[in-house]
């Protein structure tokens, strides 16, 4: 068949994909702040309540229930996709997605299933203040039962999130708003992917940067400044935090002999750290030089550009520690 | 009526017989983990199970026991999941305070108070739109009103007007701490006029007063009229948990308690009546004690779960 | 009672101004990130700290900067926080929506939606406890009220009696939801009978209505009456932030809206007295300008935090 | 001064320490779920409210108000105790402990303080539920702002909760039920620690053994085990995740030059990844063997012991691991 191809921008995608499962699902729904009648705080939901009427709708502001709402809907066959606004709000939902949802298979053992989709965006943004600014997919990455993805570009904007609500599982998206107006060449219906899956998006022998987020990019340009000094670098979008796809890392670990992860969330606890550990014992053998993690200081976010540009991570960041890591090596 | 009244009796004596069973097999070590039993409270779910239709949902707490056995569950699975054994419901999974069954339209017990009435609110939800014309039934106890779920969930149904019973077992405690205070109002029912939603206060401990109750509930639900809440009083005859020696209960309260108790009125009727429908109610809790101890042997021939199972059914 | 309208107005018009400013500022790139205005509510703030003491406590919203300056924080802190400045508030940290004060008692804007709540009620739980007399009030806007936390704290301030006073600034919109499409009730103040308290509904645009309703609701607070919850009326002259173009407002719903605020009925009133009037309010306008602008100045004559600075005052 | 010294069991430790702050400090508050008349779910609180009266007191069932009440108190000059009850239940309050209390002194650039303590005790007993079951340290490890502390034994109960109480930060004191029976002497009048510092509690040659809370005492008796078969372990007992005591990791480590990790909460972003991080960076040319972790399994908890056995981690487990790390390893 002919495939559809469009040009769109990161959060036209997220609307593609929310269109193409209304059209998809009957039993699809989608709800949550703002998203039916406003057309939605970003625009992810726009034209979809004239679209599809009743089976797109604004709630309360009471991400407990929405969230639940879409537990006990999915348990009684619809199929929801919901939006928390910013990730942050994410903490006044967190019995439901952990102590709820994500024990709703396995404790019933697979006599209930939760196929809903959580979505929403986080990250700092310039002048977001601290409540508006974090990346808490370690939080998720660490609760067995959920599915967890971070797209990185327009094409796994739609393309993970088309994934997520075809799973029978319940999954998070975790956009991030910086991606937002970033276009690309989307392909509108080709196959659904299952859930999982990393991608080289930069091939290099001397070192591995594994990320996610808006950091692939930042991760990208931190290698086209290091291929000018002479550093060739890979680059992994790890796309999907669960299920983790360990194999290429090791793959590519295995080939540069070198490791750095790098990720928007505090350093200390963050998903890096998990990527690090399983390298520090699945590959250990093949590592020339200590393991480098990217990711912001361990303090609050603060409001001001000033000092975001000092914690918020960026490019620079990733060319130091690669820069460091590439100095500590027996090589 | 004599027959009616055999038939309430032999509903709430099961559960009771259920109930002081798994305090015997805790005792004895066959059920691991706390259970939080029901002894007083039968009459809510009995009175309630019968106002509701096979296609309808009904999502309860750790103190569930009593739902379950009136929703008609397995007395044998229910055993066996309190045992922690291979169980048709959950296979052991659950345990006393978190078993589901999906076929019984029974999303399930929660041990997280308040947690299971967001849950409830989406059966509800998916009601609206799967145009199955079913009713989603959520009972919580008195302290779970506290909880921001409860808040969010109540606003959330009564703003779509979705198809939800709220049934408030209020059995005056809280783990060990009385309801009233914890709140400064008189009946929890109060609560419901500030969600635009009608709330009623009913005696939980009278099979008919709680099926008619949540008889009118239901029909409004069913027919768009929206959710309501059903404040259930009743009394807690034993403790919070199985461990619980209730110090903090005045004395007297619960020997008080079980003149008003669910069972004893029935009795009281009886007697009233002679001694031939005493003799009746006597054979039925003959009947009811061999039927729990049946179930009792047959759950204990279900073998415990296969260790290496313990990571099956994480993800589809 | 002319002096008093100029008084009155001049304590609205200052809010005004500093928030239309903040809009030409951030036009201009001057402040960063996403401002929410209070166009229209400064009714609310300015009567409400009318009857508010040195030692009561303040929490409020992103939506806060009339609080802020209603309570006494100062202009060119206020300017150069928003800034992202070295602020003598919080150093640029905090910026429009979460910046605090400990010397005002300004225990900060929140910007989780009630979030600032439970907060409150710790600050009229520490008064129950340090003999302050001193009083917690807390503003949060019409959507916030269907938060958990906003349900936990009115119940938890209830039980205990504490000395908090509960503003709900109703402007009829949560971003861009209508309030009326998110409660099946009338009036927000329906919601108090059940947590057991007062609860009123008043026009938020008037200062001298709001003063005396805060002041009722801060005396039973400070005698030990407990809380009580404060529905102000009002509406938003503009949108829900910076970027908001409003698409979702009925024409002329703005418009008229001006018809009903605060610095329009003074004016009005001014007119009906005459032309004196009406100049002295005039200047008051020019004062006010005068003022905001000298604000601006000295707030861009303050230097950005230093950037290494980025880690300090995490830990003790 | 004489030193009282007394044998007490881990929770009449933790009521000791309640005692003290009571008697210490006027400004202290007592509050939680039946943490007064009841004298506490586990007694942790007992016989305190007839002692100190209204400073002690029982809350309705609204974790997110008792924590958001916790730090409003601590902002205007109380010293609050609160307890929630299970660790699985600050699900419903991590908004208030997340947005709210870990930004208090960062984002008023030092203005506000919150002296307060929540305690709480955390994972799985057997027969247990899965929403009573899990190990949650990790989510608070990653939240810059507060502190967190697992005392492992009753000595550590009394003196880290003095330690947290004292403290002018937010500190998370997470237990773990089944060390509540444990007994111990326990100095009572010593002065009070400052938060932070690691033990060891077996000193070794062959491997590091990095541990916490119940899994201290398990890889203690793992280290008996191991010792019978000629491997000789060193043991530290992290104690705080934050502060994170590394130096006497890395000493060890450089001595061992073998690391394992061990925790009863799930491994996969569980906390042992971050120790493993951050010694397969600034330790990485001590290593000599792969980096071992051990933690339960990416699954729910479930209720039946004869699952649970297998998947909540126990002596084996560290036997195990520490085996396969030296069979790995280059010596
Ligand atoms: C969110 C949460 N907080 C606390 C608990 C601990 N807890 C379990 S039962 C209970 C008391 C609940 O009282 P009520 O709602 O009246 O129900 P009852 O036990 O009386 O049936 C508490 C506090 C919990 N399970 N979940
Ligand atoms: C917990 C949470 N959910 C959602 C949001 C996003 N949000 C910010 S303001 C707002 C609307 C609040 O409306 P209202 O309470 O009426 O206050 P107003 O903005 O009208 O002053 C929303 C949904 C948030 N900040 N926090
Ligand atoms: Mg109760
Ligand atoms: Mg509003």
């Amino acid at each position: 068949m002919p495939e559809a191809v469009a040009e769109l921008r990161y959060i036209q995608a997220v609307n593609a994909a929310h269109r193409w499962a209304l059209e998809t699902y009957p039993e699809a729904l989608v709800f949550g702040e703002d998203v039916a009648l406003p057309n939605g705080p970003f625009g992810a939901t726009k034209g979809l309540r004239e679209m599809f009427g009743a089976r797109v709708f604004d709630t309360p502001i009471s991400e407990s229930a929405i969230v639940g709402a879409a537990l006990g809907a999915a348990m009684r066959g619809r199929r929801p996709i919901i939006e928390i606004m910013y990730g942050d709000f994410i903490a006044v939902a967190m019995d439901q997605i952990v102590n709820q949802v994500a024990n709703t298979r396995y404790v019933s053992r697979g006599g209930w299933r939760a196929p809903l989709t959580i979505r929403t965006q986080q990250g700092n943004s310039p002048g977001a203040c601290a409540q508006h600014s974090q990346s808490l997919e370690a939080w998720f990455a660490h609760t067995p039962g959920l599915r967890v993805g971070l797209p990185s570009n327009p094409r796994d904007a739609y393309e993970m999130l088309r994934s997520a609500i075809a799973s029978d599982d319940p999954t998070m998206i975790m956009e991030h708003r910086l991606l937002y107006p970033d276009a690309a060449q989307v392909a509108l219906d080709g196959p659904v992917e299952p859930i999982g899956g990393s991608r080289v998006v930069r091939a290099g022998t001397d070192v591995t940067v594994v990320t996610w987020s808006r950091m692939v990019g930042e991760s990208l340009k931190a290698a086209d400044t290091l291929a000018d000094r002479g550093v060739s670098v890979e680059v992994i979008d790890l796309r999907w935090l669960s299920p983790l796809d360990f194999a290429p890392v090791a793959a590519s670990v295995h080939r540069t002999g070198r490791l750095v992860v790098a990720h928007e969330a505090n350093l200390t606890g963050g998903f890096g750290a998990e990527v690090a550990a399983r390298v520090a014992d699945e590959c250990f053998w093949d590592l020339d030089a200590p393991i480098g993690r990217v990711g912001a200081p361990d303090v609050r976010i603060p409001a001001s550009p000033v000092l975001q540009a000092v914690v918020v991570p960026a490019a620079g960041a990733v060319v130091e520690v690669v820069s460091r890591i590439l100095a500590e090596s027996n090589r | 009526m004599a027959a009616n009244r055999e038939e309430d009796y032999r509903a709430l004596a099961i559960i009771r017989a259920f109930e002081e069973r798994c305090m015997t097999l805790k005792g004895a070590g066959e059920i691991p983990g706390s259970i939080h039993l029901c002894d007083g409270q039968e009459a809510i779910p009995v009175g309630a199970c019968r106002a509701l239709e096979a296609r309808d949902a009904v999502t309860v707490t750790y103190r569930g026991h009593g739902w379950a056995i009136a929703r008609g569950l397995s007395l044998v699975d229910l055993f066996a999941e309190l045992m922690g054994r291979d169980s048709h419901l959950n296979g052991g999974r659950a345990g006393s305070p978190f078993f589901s069954s999906p076929e019984h339209g029974f999303l399930g017990e929660n041990s997280i108070v308040a947690g299971g009435m967001p849950m409830a609110v989406g059966a509800a939800l998916a009601a609206a739109h799967d145009g199955s014309g079913s009713v989603s039934i959520v009972s919580v106890g008195d302290g779970a009103l506290n909880q921001g779920a409860a808040h969010e969930a109540l606003n959330f149904a009564a703003v779509f007007a979705l198809p939800l019973v709220l049934v408030v077992e209020n059995n005056f405690y809280s783990e060990m701490t009385p309801i009233r205070d914890m709140v400064r109002i008189e009946r929890l029912a109060e609560r419901a006029p500030g969600y635009g939603i009608p709330g009623v206060t009913i005696d939980g401990n009278d099979i008919a007063v709680v099926e008619a109750a949540v008889r009118d509930a239901v029909a409004r639900a069913r027919s768009g009229g929206g959710p309501s809440m059903i404040e259930a009083n009743t009394e807690r005859l034993v403790g919070h948990y199985s461990g619980d020696l209730q110090a903090y209960r005045p004395s007297g309260e619960v020997a008080s308690a079980r003149e008003r108790e669910p069972l004893t009125r029935i009795r009281r009727s009886a007697a009233d009546e002679g001694p031939g429908a005493v003799a009746r109610l006597d054979a039925v809790d003959r009947e009811v004690a061999a039927t729990i101890e049946s179930a009792v042997e047959a759950a204990r021939a279900i073998p415990y779960p296969a260790p290496e199972s313990a990571r099956e059914h994480m993800y589809a």
